[in-house]
């Protein structure tokens, strides 16, 4: 019996994110079930899962590797398009089930990939010039998805960066991707508990590489960059280990979140830096390095200004006010005493009266 | 045949001499002090044989090796290891997390083992454990391992960035300013410390220092550097009296 | 070859537009160490006041503008004050940038409860109508030929202003090295300030001759050019004021040069790829001095 | 100490949730006593003057039916909700008016955000009737109808106009290649062009990022010698587009779609730069029909701000709903499914004279039938062309 509970911390807190995860899917899969939720919660449960996702992902980045990135929109944006465009490409042709975990993976490699690419460049930048030019890459993807045609029939594929009529497509093409209208018909395949599997996996691994060799070399790097070096880790490999996978994972949302809407477009509403920054906004907000908290505060930024609907046009400002008072509260060093002043008097005054 | 053999050793930054024509030779087992006033060039000397900065032109050897150019992580599992004047430790990890980073060489498993923690993770890490505390063991830090490194007082934290680079398994260990910041106590402390490294893994040591306490009272030769060049070396004791030395260390006022 | 020239002065003129922005973006960042995510808003609602003063109230455009620099100014000032200063000294850097994200949002709604989302038409402020040359074949219009030369004369003054005189000259101590400047005796809050109140009162003048060139006012017009304008900061070398200069100045034509002769489309992703290469080329950026961290 | 904020934080938010199911857990559809209908739309960002029209509008034809009895006797209730433009938040909107006890939806207002809404209003067959969804897949499904013109109709249509009228020989486009309603005006326009007399001679696009400098695809146009420069495109960027066009010179014929209506109501705008643009619209704010007097003025005297298209649209959607109600006698308390049905056939049955057009009616494709007026602009005002 011992032998079961003697894990060590760090897998407690491990398995404490995983419970926190599971019990709330189970709590609103049966408010679901039981006709309890409304389908405005409803409809946020995916969006919200796949926001949290990202954010995962970007922590590993930002949290973890400890560089700042602006553009994981960008590497959603890829996940969502190379996803949506499978998925377009084979509906009907294999099982829903096997049709959609392909999209994932594909989806998830490209982005990878994606991430892979442009870690080479921007990985020996430093600080915020490495943010902006991560911001840079997100825009140039998709402004070049929302600048595409792609279109496929029986003569292969067919691109074009003109307008639809420069395909020059047989009549019985498809066409793929319809420059800024982008990709429509992509089928409605996520579901909020495939949405919390990959939440769930997206956790295992990040959580996991975090307490493994690897996450010890890529944490020694954003500690100390020198010291690391001089211990003899490889800074670039580690570096673009820890982009790549953080890029897949935003890619991963992507997938999801291509296969939860009828129209995809590569706009700044879905995939600009706006959205980079809207992650960010959870990430800092959870916790830098706390995978946990970016799950928490994804869920609950998400779904604050949705719940703040009844304010009306007020609800923007008061999310921008919360989110100014917050970081103060939270961070501004001044603030940090006088909370611990306050609760260290009331924490006596409890004393006291017990006494 | 010299552990370390540092021939003309020269770096210039935009036409000042920082480092020039150095050589150094030091022999296996030794215990080596580079000593030199403030902005003399001894970190300098340290950065370029870690390979931080690339020498202008001279060689490094290590064991009968060129090792000249290499990049700082390359040196390293060439079998150069360090301390830095300002610690540096990666300060929000623990105490033994510093230490099994530094191992990272000696063991290894694949990133899908590490990101599904199947495999050889489970061993691999234990070993590793094992290893780390061994280490600590030596310098006395096996009873914090969990505790978070920048919360160590700061003597221990000079302690943990020596057992850090010695759990890289070095050929030879560079000390840049150990005993900066310490009080005599704990200056008579880590001058055990050295000593019981040197002797116990056989180690080749060589340290830059102020306190020259210290260097005399372990160091069985040195360098003195002045102005980027080498000055005077030889035993420590013959070197401390020459009266260049004490010029350069006081001034030419007197 | 008209059309080239043609496309070039419109660079310039967009390009100068960018630098005045990206001035404020260098001194802030140089100074204070932070990305004033909420800078380009700044612009937004100097936009407006003038609007408010000279469109609707009737007032002379220099009256105009005079008012949006000072209340732009307080604006600024008061930002610093309430949501960044608390949190300078923050465990992460971060907290700021997401506070000045928040400002951002905050200012953008704000302006969308006061003025609604309708576009507004703005009223040039350079009633001259510009340059006819070559039969007209080459157009400069007024406005351009104040961007430009108002964007040289900021340059040359803020130049004067840093290295001439003592408050600049604390900026200068302050950009380098924070704690020495304090040691120094250097009132770091007092020269802080004093960066954000430039910024904000070039922010006011950069919103003038944006809205005057391109006449059309939302409550997000200030969001993309103040992006840019941070690329073109960036560019230059953050932190460098002649930096600041000619990235804009790069930007604004590469932009325009693109989109003549490549894709309209596809300019902004020129742009940025512009800005990718450079990096790669020179991580600093133009005129930045990249500063190796000591061993 | 982190914790504790995060707790109230968390706390807060989860009390704000309940607050939210609770008053979800109301009526679903049908079942009340009067017609709830709810108005998707942008309200805020960059689009939030389509959607606060739409919403005005509607408000208005609500108010004056309710005034006037109601539909079928009984009251009708409108609540809007933003969608930010953006399809995923459209369908958070939709749920959130669901959850209201919607019965009959009004939106969404733009392209995108209509496809996507439409996806779930179908899956709960739900009456949709988009008032300014244009793009061809906004009414795919049965349940969708659409009060303006197709992107695709409207974009033959101006080539055929320009065409047949002989108004120009040589044609310079510029479109917003990020927005669905202009590439797609601008691709049928370039297909029925081949077709007619005159030439496409450039063809310049802007995005949704770069939208405030168009000199460059003035400048091509005017290089091209277009005598007319076609704008498929909103009038914000249209009335940007004439003022940099008149600084630089160039003063061709502007003919526009449905978007530039609006353009001589932008707050501030010299309306003299845009003397003699032509456009297909099916609405002009300056008409001299009583309706749209009537209209323009309440809607001024409310909202301070002069409608456009969309809110002439907003405001015919909601009559139209009006006449299919009661043409098949449809009632609060019909459950949501059979009120889809019952409107959907009524809407096929009605005829109505709206602001968009006169005797506008609809068959099963959710597509409108109506004539679309060429208006001119002279003097400051809109003038129906010959």
């Amino acid at each position: 019996m011992k032998k079961i509970f003697n894990i060590s911390k760090k897998s407690a807190g491990r398995l404490t994110t995983y419970l926190i995860v599971i019990a709330a899917w189970a709590i609103l899969e049966i408010m679901l079930h039981t006709g309890l939720m409304s389908s405005h919660m409803e409809g946020l449960l995916v969006p919200m899962t796949y926001y949290a996702i990202v954010a995962v992902g970007l922590n590993l980045c930002v949290g973890i590797l400890g560089e700042l990135s602006l553009g994981h929109a960008g590497f959603m944006c890829v996940g969502a398009f190379s996803g949506a465009i499978f998925s377009l490409l084979t509906a009907g042709k294999m099982p829903d089930g096997l049709r959609y975990l392909l999209a994932l993976v594909i989806g998830v490699l490209l982005s990878a990939l994606a991430g892979f690419l442009i870690g080479i460049p921007v990985l020996r930048l430093n600080g915020d010039y490495l943010a902006i030019v991560t911001l840079a890459f997100g825009e140039i993807i998709k402004n070049i998805i929302n600048a595409l045609y792609l279109g496929v029939d029986s003569k292969g594929l067919h691109l074009s960066f003109e307008s639809q009529a420069a395909l020059n497509m047989d009549p019985d093409g498809q066409i793929l991707i319809n420059g800024a209208m982008g990709v429509t018909g992509t089928p409605h395949d996520s579901n909020f508990t495939i949405a919390v599997i990959l939440l769930l996996l997206s956790l295992v691994i990040v959580q996991n590489f975090i307490d493994s060799m690897d996450g010890r070399a890529v944490m020694s790097i954003r500690d100390n960059r020198i010291a690391a070096e001089s211990i003899g880790i490889p800074v670039t490999k580690y570096k673009m280990l820890a982009f790549t996978i953080s890029a897949a994972i935003a890619g991963m949302a992507g997938v999801i979140f291509s296969h939860n809407i009828a129209t995809l477009q590569s706009t700044s509403q879905y995939f600009g830096y706006n959205v980079s920054i809207m992650i960010l906004v959870y990430v800092v907000l959870g916790g830098i390095g706390s995978i946990r908290g970016s799950v928490i505060a994804a869920a609950i930024l998400y779904l604050l200004p949705e719940l703040l609907r009844g304010l009306n046009k007020y609800r923007m400002l008061i999310y921008s006010i919360v989110l100014i008072a917050v970081m103060i509260i939270n961070w501004a060093p001044g603030a940090i005493e006088k909370r611990t002043v306050f609760l260290d008097r009331i924490r006596k005054g409890i004393k006291n009266g017990a006494a | 045949m010299a552990l370390l053999d540092v021939q003309n050793l020269s770096i210039t930054f935009g036409g000042l001499h920082a480092v020039d024509d150095f050589n150094l030779s030091v022999e296996k087992g030794q215990l080596y002090g580079l000593i030199g006033p403030n902005g003399a060039g001894k970190t300098t000397v340290f950065n370029l044989l870690t390979g931080v900065y690339k020498p202008t032109s001279g060689k490094i050897l290590l064991d009968g090796n060129d090792i000249t150019g290499h990049k700082s992580a390359e040196i390293n599992r060439d079998g150069i290891a360090r301390t830095f004047q300002n610690i540096r430790l990666f300060h929000q990890l623990s105490v033994i997390d510093n230490v099994k980073a530094a191992l990272h060489g000696s063991f290894s498993y694949s990133t899908f083992e590490a990101m599904f923690h199947v495999g050889r993770y489970a061993t691999t890490e234990k070993e590793l454990k094992e290893k780390a505390l061994s280490i600590l063991r030596v310098f006395g830090l096996d009873t914090v391992s969990e505790i978070l490194s920048s919360n160590l007082p700061y003597g221990q934290q000079r302690k943990l960035e020596i057992a850090r680079a010695m759990a890289t398994g070095p050929k030879l260990l560079l000390l840049d300013e150990p005993a900066a910041g310490m009080n005599p106590n704990e200056t008579a402390e880590l001058m055990e410390t050295i000593s019981l490294i040197r002797d116990k893994f056989d180690m080749t040591i060589l340290l830059i220092e102020h306190d020259m306490k210290l260097v005399s009272g372990i160091c069985e030769a040195v360098t003195v550097l002045n102005f980027g060049k080498v000055l005077s070396e030889g035993n420590t004791k013959e070197v401390l009296s020459d009266p260049e030395v004490i010029r350069a260390y006081l001034g030419d006022d007197e | 070859m008209m059309s080239f020239l043609t496309s070039l002065v419109n660079g310039l003129s967009l390009g100068s537009i960018y630098a005045i922005i990206a001035l404020g973006y260098t001194m802030v960042y140089g100074i204070a160490k932070m990305l004033n995510f909420a800078h380009g808003d700044f612009i937004m609602v100097g936009c407006y006041i003038i609007f408010v003063f000279s469109s609707s109230l009737g007032l002379p455009p220099v009256l105009a503008i005079l008012l949006a620099v000072v209340l732009c100014t307080i604006l600024g000032v008061t930002t610093e004050r309430v949501a960044y200063r608390p949190l300078r000294n923050a465990a992460s850097p971060l907290a700021v940038l997401i506070t000045a994200i928040g400002v951002s949002y905050f200012l953008e709604n704000m302006a969308l409860l006061i003025f609604g989302a309708d576009t507004k038409s703005f009223t040039s402020v350079v009633p001259w109508s510009g340059l006819s040359l070559f039969n007209g074949e080459l157009v400069i219009q007024g406005i351009t030929v104040v961007t430009i030369c108002i964007s040289l004369l900021i340059l040359a003054v803020l130049q004067l202003f840093v290295h001439k005189t003592r408050e600049g000259q604390a900026m200068l101590a302050v950009s380098q090295d924070r704690g020495a400047a304090m040691l120094m005796g250097i009132d770091v809050n007092k020269t802080i300030t004093l960066t954000f109140a430039i910024g904000s009162a070039l922010a006011a003048v950069a919103g003038a001759l944006l809205a005057s060139a391109y006449p059309s006012l939302t409550p997000y017009t200030g969001a993309m050019p103040g992006i840019k304008a941070f690329v073109a900061a960036v560019l230059g070398g953050i932190g460098s004021i002649p930096g600041a200069m000619i990235g804009g100045l790069v930007l604004g034509i590469i932009e325009i040069l693109s989109r003549t002769y490549i894709s309209s489309q596809l300019a902004d992703a020129i742009v940025f790829g512009i800005l990718v290469i450079v990096l790669i080329v020179r991580p600093a950026g133009i005129l930045g001095k990249n500063i190796q961290e000591k061993v | 100490m982190k914790k504790v904020c995060s707790v109230l934080l968390v706390v807060a938010l989860v009390s704000t949730m309940l607050i939210g199911c609770g008053g979800a857990s109301g009526s679903k559809g049908g079942g009340s006593d009067t017609f709830k209908i709810g108005v998707i739309g942008p309200l805020t960002g960059g689009a939030a003057a389509y959607g606060t029209a739409v919403q005005y509008a509607a408000q208005i034809a609500v108010d004056e039916i309710n005034a006037a009895g109601g539909i079928n006797g009984k009251q009708v209730e409108l609540k809007a909700e933003d969608d930010e433009l953006d399809a995923q938040k459209s369908v958070n909107a939709y749920n959130s008016l669901k959850d209201w006890g919607m019965d009959m939806l009004v939106g969404s207002v733009t392209s995108a955000c209509s496809i996507a809404v439409s996806e779930e209003s179908k899956n709960d067959n739900m009456f949709q009737l988009t008032p300014s969804g244009s793009a061809a897949d906004c009414v795919k499904y049965d349940n969708v109808f659409r009060v303006c013109f197709s992107d695709p109709a409207q974009g033959t249509a101006s080539a055929q106009y320009i065409g047949e009228h002989g108004i120009a020989s040589k044609v310079g486009v510029i479109y917003d290649s990020s927005d669905v309603y202009s590439s797609g005006i601008y691709q049928t326009f370039a297909e029925e062009a081949a077709n007619q007399s005159f030439e496409i001679v450039s063809a310049e696009a802007f995005t949704a990022d770069s939208k405030t400098d168009f000199s460059v695809q003035i400048q091509k146009a005017k290089d091209a010698g277009a005598e007319l420069v076609f704008l498929p495109i909103y009038y914000t960027e249209a009335s940007l587009i004439l003022q940099q066009a008149n600084t630089m010179g160039y003063k061709p014929i502007f003919f526009g779609c449905d978007g530039l209506d609006g353009i001589l109501g932008v707050e501030n705008f010299d309306t003299s730069l845009a003397e003699g643009a032509m456009l297909l619209t099916p609405f002009a704010a300056d008409a001299d029909d009583e309706l749209t007097k009537k209209f323009v003025k309440t809607f001024e005297e409310k909202y301070d701000v002069t409608p456009n298209q969309f809110g002439a649209d907003a405001y015919d959607a909601i009559y139209a709903i009006k006449a299919a109600a009661e043409k098949e006698n449809v009632t609060p308390d019909m459950s949501l499914s059979d009120m889809c049905e019952a409107m959907k056939k009524g809407i096929t049955e009605i005829s109505l004279d709206g602001l968009t057009g006169s005797g506008m009616t609809w068959d099963k494709s959710g597509e409108p039938t109506k004539g679309p007026k060429a208006v001119v602009i002279q003097n400051g005002a809109y003038v129906s062309a010959q």
